[in-house]
């Protein structure tokens, strides 16, 4: 599992490779926080290349949620399987995020 | 036996009557959790059970119990372990996730992180998890804190 | 714990504490060995037992072991049936089957197949590659005719 | 499994798909048995396509070979992969037949 950071215009873009789980949660929290401090405002999570996201990963979903919200940035979810979705419904995360089907139109929502 | 024309081989009573049991025992450690979780979930995937559930129900229920079990037990210091047992048939998982805690009120900790006020929360969505995506949840002492888990197949 | 330094994991526990029960009964009927050899060698191969183990020794010792359980005790009548278990660590595969006859003495039944006198001879063979292809050969009566074959896993 | 027959020059050729154990002997030893009553006289068996064989494959080679040879014809083994050299060897078996290691020298030496 791994998360890579590429910036697309003025959108920093998160891919998640593999599991979002407990034992990899702090290092996106880390890594999103880092460029949040240098200046960062639009955040957008990719997870076409997910396997599955517990409960800790949805926990440093919202905290970034939150974090990026307070410093007056947006973040945007895109490109979530079925099972994903299943997951955001019936945790009802669904209501609290931006979720796009695709990048582009999550890229297009900011 | 007539050998060009054999009787057609019953129907697949090894399937049938397979039951596979599971034991192991790792270090409170999250990083063993992706492991067991796929020694779990493909053991699943070859008798059969359908795929939204060695995707999504099993690995996720099964990672919040492990975390559970050694997030909480971990701060005890003194190497604790945990063991994991599962059971299997062409029916269902019986999963147990053991740790060496004291144990905890099941009842009393599951709350309802879908509720508005506890939206934005980061914590508090592990036992609900388990309860949504298994089809029972118990939990009780023998030989340490048991959390079982039972997901029938439904295909 | 440093997310661009990570400690390394450590070594694999959930493989070296492991261990998997299978347990299976077929009707008494040759038609439903391959399946059965071919569930118990995967399983040992996914423990990474060596090729030659899993391609010889498990499917013929234990492909004896079924046809003798299936054609002795068949003559019965009375659709009797075969149990199979096996138990699999890291280290080694205990197979145990049972049939539902009197038994025998094994020992006494054991001959040598690869005497000039023998070599002709079309039966005769079964007991010995079990123990020429196993580690251990035991035979004893527990709720029917068990014989228990070990292997010890040699890389 | 299956068995292929077929008729190369004047030798019978047989190929061995799959195990040859005791819910399929008996298939091999008349479709030989078929073929030695129409005046087969030479039998080749290829084993190159062959997974294991247990004591009952053994016992109908030991059987055909005997039945073979008694109607004065020869019998030969080709293509034993290492693990089945190995049960040969255990059972002495490898001094019963003969046994070549590809089909072409099989052949020839008729
Ligand atoms: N194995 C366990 N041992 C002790 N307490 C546990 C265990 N599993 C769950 N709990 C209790 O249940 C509570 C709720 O757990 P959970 O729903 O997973 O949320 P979270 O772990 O995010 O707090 C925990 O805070 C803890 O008090
Ligand atoms: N499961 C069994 N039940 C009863 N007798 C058995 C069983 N397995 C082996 N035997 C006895 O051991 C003898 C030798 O068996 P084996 O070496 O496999 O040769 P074969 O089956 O070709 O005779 C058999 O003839 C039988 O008398």
């Amino acid at each position: 599992m791994s998360f890579a950071i590429k910036k697309q215009g003025d959108v920093l873009v998160v891919d998640v490779d593999g599991q979002l789980i407990v034992g990899n949660r702090n290092e996106l929290k880390q890594k999103v926080g880092d460029e949040l401090e240098k200046g960062e405002r639009k955040v957008l999570i990719d997870f076409s290349r997910t396997g599955y996201i517990d409960s800790s990963g949805l926990g440093v979903l919202v905290s970034l949620s939150r974090r990026i919200r307070d410093q007056g940035g947006e973040l945007r979810l895109a490109n979530l399987n079925d099972d994903l979705k299943t997951l955001f419904e019936l945790t009802k995360l669904d209501t609290l995020f931006q979720i796009s089907d695709t990048k582009e139109r999550a890229l297009q929502s900011f | 036996m007539a050998p060009d024309a054999p009787a057609p081989a019953p129907a697949d009573p090894v399937a049938a009557s397979l039951r596979v049991a599971l034991e192991l025992e790792i270090p409170s450690d999250v990083r063993h959790i992706e492991a067991v979780v796929g020694l779990i979930a493909r053991h699943c995937e070859q008798f059969g059970f359908p795929r939204k559930q060695t995707a999504l129900n099993i690995p996720v229920a099964l990672t919040e119990a492990l975390s559970n079990a050694i997030l909480r037990v971990n701060a005890a210091g003194d190497a604790p372990r945990v063991q994991v047992r599962a059971d299997l048939t062409d029916e269902r998982l019986v999963v147990e996730i053991v740790d060496e805690g004291a144990g905890f009120d099941l009842a009393g900790c599951l709350g309802d992180p879908t509720q508005p006020e506890n939206l934005e929360r980061e914590e508090g969505r592990g036992l609900f998890l388990m309860t949504s995506l298994m089809d029972r949840l118990e939990r009780f002492s023998s030989h340490g804190n048991v959390v079982r888990m039972t997901l029938l197949r439904h295909d």
